[in-house]
């Protein structure tokens, strides 16, 4: 192992970018009208870097100097997240032009008229336009998708351009990303439905290109397949999803949708129970994309992809689209606003749904010993939360109770906002674990490189790590704590809101919220196990391999998005809670405002309603002590003699240490963990219906058409043959049956004519 | 009355130059220095007429050149008087209208494409040499067949001018006699000509068969005729016509013996049942011969018919001929037989024969919808008119088929389709001229003979698809309450597509099979312009101005026929 | 001749093609060699110049056309009167409006790029002009506005086709070749007879069927009132048109002719055939069954939505039982057609012109599909699906057109596909409600055969640096694409990005005409006739 | 004089014959001669509508037609004097070398 490396040098060809905004206001351009640079330039970006490293493949220059289209990609990036933040200022602190929801069209797509049933043709042309849609939530969200997606790709330079697997294919790595950034970003902006939509399939494909990255492997092409076609499931209800909500309001367009909800475009009120169906087929988009039961099966495969692309799309921003899409549906609801009454069950389902994905994921987690998996299941989690915050948040809306409901969703979006950061850097920090692993694997085993037994990705080879990668060791500690929820910590502010609100509309209002309150309050003490034992396997205890002794941080690009991060993680959830972002982002204050620290503390620990303090602590209680605590009995431990940790991590390891030592051994035996080893036979069950409905139907449809519509065909092929021999047959060559069939016609002649007349 | 003088001689100047050419053929292979003495003296006067012949009519070819310069006159005066529109009556039993001239320009035009292929089929030795005593046995009856084998030049195309000249006259006559001795005049040639296919032992067995069946066939037709005759004492055509629509009840005189002359021209144009020899001889014959039988004597049948069915026995408006249910079923049966027989058929002149039977069975269904006494004068005159446009251009695609068919005869090819293979690699360009004849028999566009089908139809149609039930407001009811006539329409693009299988074939067989024999072949430069010139015209009268014009003539014809 | 626009179009890419054919056999031997060599620049250089007259035609260079302003029954670019063969009323009379313009330019598009896809073919101083012959073919059902001519055209088209399959096809050409010509004529000659009968309900013009009384001009057709009085008769002859129709499209259950046909058809024949040849289906039905007859087509609605998701629904079954590349891809054409019936069906301006589009899309993605099965066949030599993995190691050029088309093709946003898809969809909603579900739910079926015929070809060979070779390759080195395969693909796929993300180049045109159309036609007719709806109540009955 | 009808009825005898013979026979002359019974029967009603009628007409048909069936013979003989070059046999049912 060299050096730790700087290649800071060939970021200079990127600074003109930090030019871009004062060039662009010089230009007289308003922070809004260069929004669309933000989809615009990666898009473009995308197949020059496509193109160029085709041709320029293998090339040194372009290996060395441009990262085989890293530094492009992250030129992109770079303008993107610059656009952002200026957007993101100009929003939040900018003339008055801005106001709260801000909506330019660049041009319009398609244009097309209507016949009504009265069978005349509508008077004016109804035109899909494309255009930008900026409120609270795309800002959040937009800031969350530029930041990430620059990071992790400042992270993929370090990571995937020092892998020898990845030599000569990264060009198509960084083309695949800038498209899906270019996805994210525009999923994000889009101000109608279906350019929503549009943006969220892009995504899907670049999701699939990517877990795909590693084609020549067979589980690699296999997740990336099962991983678009069960998000396919749930976009085609999506897109059915949105026919009626066109049907309904004549236009996707969030302008025209949201002016006034409760109006369909003919005037008349919308009926509640087709737009509940409207948006119930949208929000199984949002499962399938977000990975929620039942459509639960491709996230934790799609684990296959290279670990920056888990970390960008699988946590931090693909998965949240489906979030942002169920927030969209808040003013379909909101009675305060124009909403439609009589859409409580939506709430339910979406609450129900999350709970249960919730649950049920943080189970499968217990059991995982893949680093990335146990990530991709506290991920599936985690979104759960999200959903069932925003379930009872649209409860709340349609059953006008203003106030919960705003904070639920406030806490909802938060989180995401928190869990991105987290789960971003979780993944970063993992990969780096990773991928020292890997070379460190690799340095040993210089001659045999195809040892294939050796899992760089299993917890279970590691061990002790947290003296020899500190920066990571700290990243991944704070990451799981706003994970689990830690008071104070990320996490924490927004994952205690949602849990409260929960409880309050069980307790309260609705009995049958009980469900996912338990359901989700359970999962808090569950997160807090498994973060835990993720972190305890991989950081603490004694090394379980060899491998790990000769681990280093090393290579360049992975450090400074995790410290980044960790900074954020660590203090800007407080700090954004303090400005209480959450009722900033439910749209009730026009700007953040300081709520002071005492206060915000105040209303964190002690709230006034004895429910909400009682739900608070036992949250705090159950994932903040007694999961940690049962991890670190399982797998906690003292690191090996003589090896040490940085302060700020030393204090948690040795502190794992001192809960004495638990076997599992026969609960891992028994059949309860087998189940969830086997994920519950969720992919077991998928994979045997299909084999036995879908394959066979498709075969005997094969079949049917070749030997049934394709056979008629041939039979009456064979048969005009063998008919025509049998004509031909009558001719027998003899001039006497020539005759006597003359004279057989003739008689026949005469017998028609008579016998007819 | 009847004077020689009102004989007006210019109407029959086509066939006044086949009577000619008969006897120059005759005359000039027999000049020579013949001398006659003069009784009492002795003073010998050159007669010409044998003796030893002058070297310059020596040459073999003559009697073919003669042919040809023959038919080629006859052609283009028939052309002359077609567009000076020279009409008139020849006595009593002969008329010439524009009818009869286009019908002598589809005859004379056929055998003139006969005795070009034949030019090259039966080439004779240049300067034979005369067998002396000195030679072996074999090498004297090697030069006895080369003498002999010139003198059948002159036979082969006295017997060819006979048949013009039959059916020239034929397609003239209003008398149904004279038809009918017109008619065994030019039958009784082709059955010789179809058995003079010497090269092959299958010629006398196909002139045989298509001897004895033919002769049965008139003899049959004779016998219907005197029927009519019984019935009406009179055979001009004239006289039977306004019989026959004053006869209140079908009498049965009139009704067997037209039955019976069906049989005779049913044999003509080869419609099923009476069509089992036709496959016969067109196989046995030579292919120009086959070619002349497909076409001009199949024309000859339909003016026949047409003159017995739709003049004599001509069905009033709105009245059902009584031969018409017979008829539309004969032309359903012929054309699905011949289709059906076509499809496997390994010999291409076989294959080329039941084509010829399945299209007589389209135009037979045309003539049915005429029976059927649905259309007017007016659409009577459209599908008599696509009828006569549809004998012409045959002339065109079904000889120019068989003219490619007699370059192929030359290598001994043509009993099964192999003589066909690959084609295209040694002779592109008879390929395509052959290729564009399949699918002009098949009637794609925008070939001739997919222009001359879609008239057919389109009168079938014109005349049927009125007859639905107007206020029929499903399918199914339209359907029941639709003349039979329509379906005449379907059956006949059924069959066509089923037909589209063996004319692509050829297709195929040309495009894509290796072929049996290497090498280009013969040159025989005449015979080439003339399939070119046909493939040509194929395709010039599908479609633009050319058509349009034929079409014009086809029209007035079929209103002077009417 | 009045030499307008449209007809030089038509007439000289045929008559250029059959010259360089001709030619060569009529010169002295040296020249016709030479003739031979540049013959197939020639033919490309003749295709060029038809793309820029079609594309200067719709900028507005050529004719000054303003083309999102043609309504439904305008005509622009029309020629001067000129007949053909008067006395049946055949006449050559041509015109362009925005149902015919996109598939005018997008033919002049595919035939230079199907001449560059197959530019090695073997013996190309026959196939290029061949090709040359069969785009004048097409842009003559195109621009055609007289029933007569447009028949001629829809058959001669048949013939440069058969020739392709039959001399460059596969092993089993002849079987395809023979079933492609005799199916597709059969079908065509029922409608023939349709044609023949609304002839013969056509009032005469002065100058035109001084024989017959009767003309073949469609545009006077339409415009008669109720061209055939007996309602059984008008739906029997819808009936025969549209059997015409739907077998060139083609709709199941006559669809059988397209898979073989396909499979053994080389490469820039599959290209025309799936990319405008299944178009004059569509085509032919919009122009003539539904503008003459709409309230036939009305009462056939049902019948409509039948075929449509038979072919929509069952195809794409059919194509996820199928174990050859090009078999596949044929059959996802047969599902693909199916929704521009269903699009008709709806009856909605937005379905009608995302039937359109449909139309245009498909002509644009699926030759790309089919270049790159033909790119398979000819670098690897074999179509079977799962005879080789991971080939995206030897042929990444290859590889990455080919998840282009499939994405293309399974309805990727921001590709043509994308937009006609949602078109028709919407308007289905509309007009059909809950029963969209059924065609909605077939994208997962496209999607998973399209991704698993990927998966099991460029993907899983377990190896970076190693494919899966197939054993007809019989150790050679695989290739990638040559650089014309590579060009042409690029091109086909430039457009389908580039009509994806501005779909309004094209949809405008289309968008207005269907307004035009249905105000015009389609509206009286339904005010007369009880438009099918389906009694899909009961769904939400249940759930309440 | 003899009724016409009766040489009608003749003719209808001698057709009958005539035809029956024409398929029953596979000799070529019989079947010849069988059709030379058939144009008899014709001419027989030539003649007798010559008589019934009066009319001139009648009996130059019938010389004719004699005529006709004179050159039939003549040609028919040559013809299968040719078939019988090649094959040795007039018999029609054994000369079908070309069917089908």
């Amino acid at each position: 192992m060299g050096e730790m490396k700087h290649e800071y040098p060939l970021l200079y060809p990127l600074l003109p970018i930090l030019l871009l905004v004062p060039i662009l206001k010089l230009a007289g351009w308003e922070s809004i009208d260069a929004a669309f640079l933000v989809v615009t330039i990666p898009l473009l970006i995308f197949p020059t870097i496509l193109i160029i490293g085709q041709i320029y493949n293998k090339n040194q220059v372009w290996k060395n100097k441009w990262k085989e289209g890293g530094i492009l990609a992250l030129g992109a990036l770079a303008v993107s997240l610059t656009i952002a933040l200026w957007i993101l200022f100009d929003y939040l602190y900018g003339d008055s032009h801005f106001s709260n929801q801000s909506t330019i069209t660049w041009f319009e797509w398609i244009t097309f008229d209507f016949l009504q049933s009265d069978y005349t043709i509508s008077q004016e042309s109804r035109i899909i336009g494309v255009g930008v849609w900026i409120d609270q939530v795309t800002l959040m969200i937009l800031f969350v998708a530029t930041f990430l997606c620059f990071l992790i790709c400042w992270f993929s330079m370090g990571y995937m351009n020092t892998d020898p697997i990845n030599e000569d294919r990264n060009h198509r790595f960084y083309a695949e990303f800038v498209l899906f950034s270019m996805g994210m970003f525009g999923m994000v902006l889009a101000d109608s439905f279906l350019w929503l939509f549009i943006f969220w399939e892009i995504m899907g494909l670049c999701s699939y290109l990517l877990i795909g990255f590693y084609y020549w492997k067979v589980s690699a092409a296999y997740a990336a397949k099962k991983a678009f076609l069960t998000t396919r499931i749930g976009d085609v209800f999506l897109m059915v999803g949105l026919f009626i909500l066109y049907d309904i309001y004549g236009s996707l367009d969030f302008e025209v949708i949201f002016d006034d909800p409760s109006t369909g475009v003919t005037g008349a009120l919308v009926d509640s129970n087709q737009l509940f169906w409207a948006l119930l087929l949208l929000f199984v988009g949002a499962v399938g994309k977000s990975a929620q039961f039942p459509l639960h099966v491709w996230l934790p495969d799609a684990m296959e992809g290279p670990t920056p692309v888990s970390a960008l799309i699988h946590a931090a921003t693909m998965v949240n689209a489906g979030l942002y899409l169920v927030a969209r549906m808040v003013p379909f609801v909101d009675i305060h606003h124009h909403g439609v009454p009589g859409l409580e069950n939506l709430g339910i389902i979406i609450a129900l749904i999350g709970g249960i994905t919730a649950f049920m994921a943080a189970l499968i987690a217990f059991v995982q010993n893949d680093i990335k998996k146990v990530l991709a299941y506290s991920t599936m989690s985690q979104l759960a939360y999200i959903f069932t915050g925003l379930g009872v948040a649209l409860w709340f809306y349609n059953t006008d109770h203003h106030h919960a409901a705003m904070i639920a969703f406030g806490a909802s979006m938060f989180h995401l906002f928190n869990h991105a950061m987290a789960k971003g850097m979780l993944f970063m920090a993992s990969g780096s674990v990773i991928h020292e692993v890997h070379h460190a694997h690799d340095h040993i085993h210089q001659d045999n490189h195809q040892d294939h037994n050796f899992d760089p990705q299993d917890m279970r080879n590691m061990g002790g790590l947290a003296a020899k990668m500190p920066i990571t060791a700290t990243a991944m500690m704070f990451g799981s704590m706003s994970i689990i929820g830690v008071p104070l910590i990320g996490g924490f502010w927004s994952k205690e809101g949602i849990i409260a609100e929960t409880w309050k509309a069980a307790i309260e209002y609705e009995p049958i919220m009980i469900i996912p309150a338990i359901l989700i309050l359970a999962t808090a003490g569950m997160t807090g196990f498994y973060m835990s034992r993720m972190w305890f396997m991989t950081f603490a205890g004694e090394p379980k391999n060899d491998v790990v002794n000769h681990v280093h941080e090393a290579t360049p690009w992975i450090r400074e998005p995790l410290l980044i991060l960790t900074v954020i993680t660590a203090i800007g959830g407080f700090g954004l809670a303090l400005f209480d972002i959450i009722h900033f982002l439910s749209a009730d204050i026009d700007h953040l405002k300081m709520h002071g620290f005492v206060y915000t503390l105040e209303h964190a620990f002690l709230p006034s309603d004895m429910n909400t303090r009682l739900v608070g602590w036992t949250t705090i209680l159950l994932s903040f002590i007694i999961g940690p605590i049962i991890a670190a009995r399982i797998h906690g431990g003292k690191l090996k003699e003589g090896t040490k940790a940085i302060a700020l991590i030393s204090w948690l390891v040795s502190l794992s240490g001192k809960f004495g030592h638990q076997n599992v051994e026969n609960i891992s035996k028994s059949q309860f963990s087998e189940a969830l080893q086997n994920r519950l036979y969720f992919d077991d069950a998928y994979e045997y219906v299909i084999s036995k409905t879908v394959i066979p139907f498709a075969n005997l449809s094969a079949w049917f058409d070749r030997t049934i519509i394709d056979g008629i065909i041939k039979q009456v092929e064979s048969k005009s043959v063998s008919s025509s021999l049998q004509v031909r047959k009558i001719t027998t060559g003899s001039a006497r049956d020539y005759i006597l069939m003359a004279a057989v016609g003739m008689i026949s002649i005469f017998i028609l004519i008579w016998g007819v007349s | 009355m009847n004077s020689l003088s009102d004989i007006s001689l210019e109407l029959l100047i086509p066939e006044s130059i086949m009577i000619i050419g008969i006897l120059t053929m005759i005359l000039i292979p027999n000049l020579g220095d013949a001398k006659i003495r003069i009784p009492l003296t002795n003073t010998s006067v050159p007669v010409f007429i044998g003796g030893t012949r002058f070297t310059q009519v020596n040459n073999p070819f003559i009697p073919s050149i003669v042919a040809i310069i023959t038919f080629t006159l006859s052609f283009f005066m028939s052309l002359i008087m077609l567009q000076g529109a020279k009409n008139g009556e020849i006595g009593q039993i002969m008329e010439v209208n524009q009818f009869t001239t286009l019908f002598s320009l589809i005859f004379t035009s056929a055998l003139l494409m006969t005795s070009i292929a034949t030019f090259y089929r039966m080439p004779p030795k240049q300067n034979p040499e005369i067998p002396q005593d000195k030679d072996t046995e074999s090498s004297a009856s090697a030069k006895i067949r080369i003498l002999m084998n010139n003198r059948r030049q002159v036979d082969f195309y006295i017997l060819l001018l006979m048949v013009g000249l039959g059916m020239c006259l034929m397609s003239k006559s209003t008398h149904l006699f004279l038809l009918f001795v017109c008619l065994e005049l030019a039958s009784l040639s082709s059955y010789v000509l179809v058995g003079f296919y010497k090269e092959s032992d299958i010629g006398g067995e196909a002139g045989t068969k298509y001897f004895i069946v033919g002769s049965v066939a008139s003899a049959i037709g004779i016998y219907g005729m005197s029927l009519l005759y019984l019935w009406n004492g009179n055979l001009q055509i004239d006289s039977l016509t306004s019989s026959w629509s004053t006869m209140e009840n079908l009498d049965p005189f009139a009704g067997i013996g037209v039955g019976l002359m069906l049989v005779a021209f049913g044999f003509k144009v080869g419609a099923a049942p009476f069509h089992l020899a036709t496959p016969d001889a067109y196989s046995g014959a030579s292919s120009p011969i086959a070619g002349l039988l497909a076409t001009a004597s199949k024309a000859m049948g339909f003016v026949a018919i047409m003159k017995i069915l739709l003049i004599i026995t001509s069905p009033e408006e709105g009245v059902e001929a009584y031969w018409f249910i017979a008829i539309a079923l004969i032309s359903v049966i012929t054309m699905t037989w011949g289709n059906f027989a076509a499809l496997t058929s390994v010999n291409p002149k076989r294959m080329l024969a039941y084509s010829s039977v399945a299209h007589a069975g389209y135009m037979l269904a045309a003539i049915a919808a005429i029976g059927s006494g649905l259309g007017d004068y007016n659409s009577n005159v459209l599908i008599i008119t696509a009828l006569i446009f549809h004998l012409t251009i045959l002339v065109l695609f079904k000889f120019g088929a068989f003219l490619v068919l007699t370059l192929l005869e030359n290598e001994g090819l043509t009993h099964n389709m192999d003589g066909l293979k690959g084609l295209t690699r040694r002779d592109p360009v008879i390929a395509i001229s052959m290729f564009i004849f399949m699918l002009s028999l098949a009637g794609i566009p925008p070939l001739s003979g997919f222009l001359s089908k879609l008239l057919m139809i389109n009168g079938i149609v014109n005349v049927s698809a009125g007859t639905g039930s107007v206020s029929s407001a499903t399918v199914l009811t339209w359907m029941t309450s639709v003349n039979v006539v329509f379906w005449l329409a379907l059956s006949i693009v059924i069959n066509s597509a089923i037909s589209l299988f063996y004319y692509l074939r050829v297709g195929l067989l040309m495009f894509f099979e290796e072929p049996v024999v290497e090498g280009p072949l013969a040159k025989s430069i005449y015979l080439r312009i003339t399939i070119i010139a046909c493939a040509i015209f194929t395709l010039l009268l599908g479609i633009g101005p050319l058509s349009e014009s034929l079409l014009e003539i086809a029209n007035e014809a079929a209103q002077s026929l009417l | 001749m009045n030499l307008d626009i449209l007809t030089i179009l038509t007439l000289v890419p045929i008559i250029t093609g059959l010259m360089l054919i001709i030619l060569p056999q009529l010169l002295p031997k040296e020249m016709a060699t030479n003739l031979k060599i540049i013959t197939r620049n020639i033919s490309m250089g003749i295709a060029l110049a038809m793309f820029a007259i079609a594309t200067m035609m719709f900028i507005g260079t050529i004719g000054n056309v303003e083309w999102t302003d043609i309504l439904h029954g305008e005509y622009v670019l029309k020629n001067e009167q000129f007949s053909l063969i008067s006395s049946i009323g055949v006449q050559w009379k041509v015109g362009a409006d925005a149902l015919s313009f996109p598939m005018i330019w997008l033919t002049s598009l595919l035939i230079p790029i199907s001449m560059l896809v197959e530019w090695d073919a073997k013996r190309g101083h026959i196939f290029h002009p061949l090709i040359l012959i069969m785009e004048g073919a097409l842009l003559g059902v195109f621009v055609s506005l007289d029933l007569f001519i447009f028949y001629v055209f829809w058959e001669l088209t048949l013939i440069p086709m058969f020739l392709l399959i039959l001399l460059w096809g596969g092993e089993d050409r002849k079987y395809a070749a023979m079933k492609f010509f005799i199916y597709t004529f059969t079908a065509s000659v029922f409608m023939l007879i349709g044609i023949l009968v609304m002839y013969f309900h056509t009032t005469p013009i002065p100058g035109l069927g001084s024989m017959t009384g009767h003309h073949f001009d469609l545009v006077q057709m339409s415009l008669q009132d109720n061209l055939i009085p007996s309602e059984g008769l008008r739906h029997f002859v819808w009936i025969l048109l549209l059997i015409g129709f739907a077998t060139k499209m083609p709709s199941v259950p006559v669809h059988t002719w397209l898979p073989d046909a396909h499979v053994q058809a080389p490469t820039a024949g599959s290209m025309l055939l799936a990319g405008v040849m299944l178009k004059m289906g569509a085509y032919g039905f919009l122009r003539i069954a539904v503008t003459i007859f709409p309230e036939s087509t009305i009462i056939f609605i049902p019948l409509l939505i039948f075929l449509g998701m038979a072919s929509l629904v069952y195809g794409a079954w059919v194509c996820m039982g199928q174990t050859n590349l090009k078999r596949m891809v044929a059959y996802s054409s047969v599902s693909h057609m199916g929704l521009i019936f269903l699009g008709i069906a709806t009856m909605q301006p937005l379905g009608i012109a995302g039937a359109l589009f449909m139309m245009f899309a498909h002509g644009v993605i699926s030759p790309l599909l089919f270049a790159v099965a033909g790119a398979f066949k000819h670098h690897y030599h074999t179509l079977e699906i799962g005879s080789m993995r991971g080939i995206a190691h030897h042929s990444p050029y290859l590889s990455g057109h080919m998840m282009l088309g499939w994405m293309a093709s399974l309805g990727l946003p921001l590709m043509a596909g994308f937009v006609a898809e949602v078109a028709i969809l919407i308007a289905f909603w509309m007009s059909f409600g809950w029963l969209v579900m059924l065609p909605a739910l077939t994208l997962i079926i496209t999607a998973t055969y399209y991704l698993t015929s990927m998966q099991r070809t460029i993907f899983e060979s377990n190896d970076p640096n190693q494919g899966i070779l197939p054993d007809t390759l019989h150790g050679e080195n695989p290739r990638d694409v040559t650089w014309h395969e590579n060009t042409g693909m690029f091109i086909l796929g430039i457009f389908t990005i580039i009509f994806g993300i501005f779909p309004f180049i094209f949809w405008d045109m289309m968008s207005v005409w269907s307004t035009q159309f249905m105000t015009d036609i389609m509206i009286d007719a339904m005010e007369n006739v009880n438009v099918w709806s389906p009694s899909m109540d009961w769904i939400s009955e249940v759930f309440k | 004089m003899i009724d016409p009808s009766w040489i009608v009825g003749l003719g209808v005898i001698l057709f009958g014959i005539g035809l029956l013979g024409t398929f029953y026979h596979k000799n070529a002359i019989v079947v010849l001669m069988c059709i030379e019974l058939m144009l008899n029967s014709a001419n027989l009603n030539f003649v007798a509508g010559a008589m019934y009628y009066g009319d001139v007409n009648g009996w130059v048909f019938t010389a004719i037609a004699i005529a006709i069936a004179a050159a039939e013979v003549a040609i028919g003989l040559a013809i299968l004097l040719s078939m019988y070059s090649t094959q040795e046999t007039i018999s029609l049912e054994d000369a079908n070398i070309l069917r089908n």
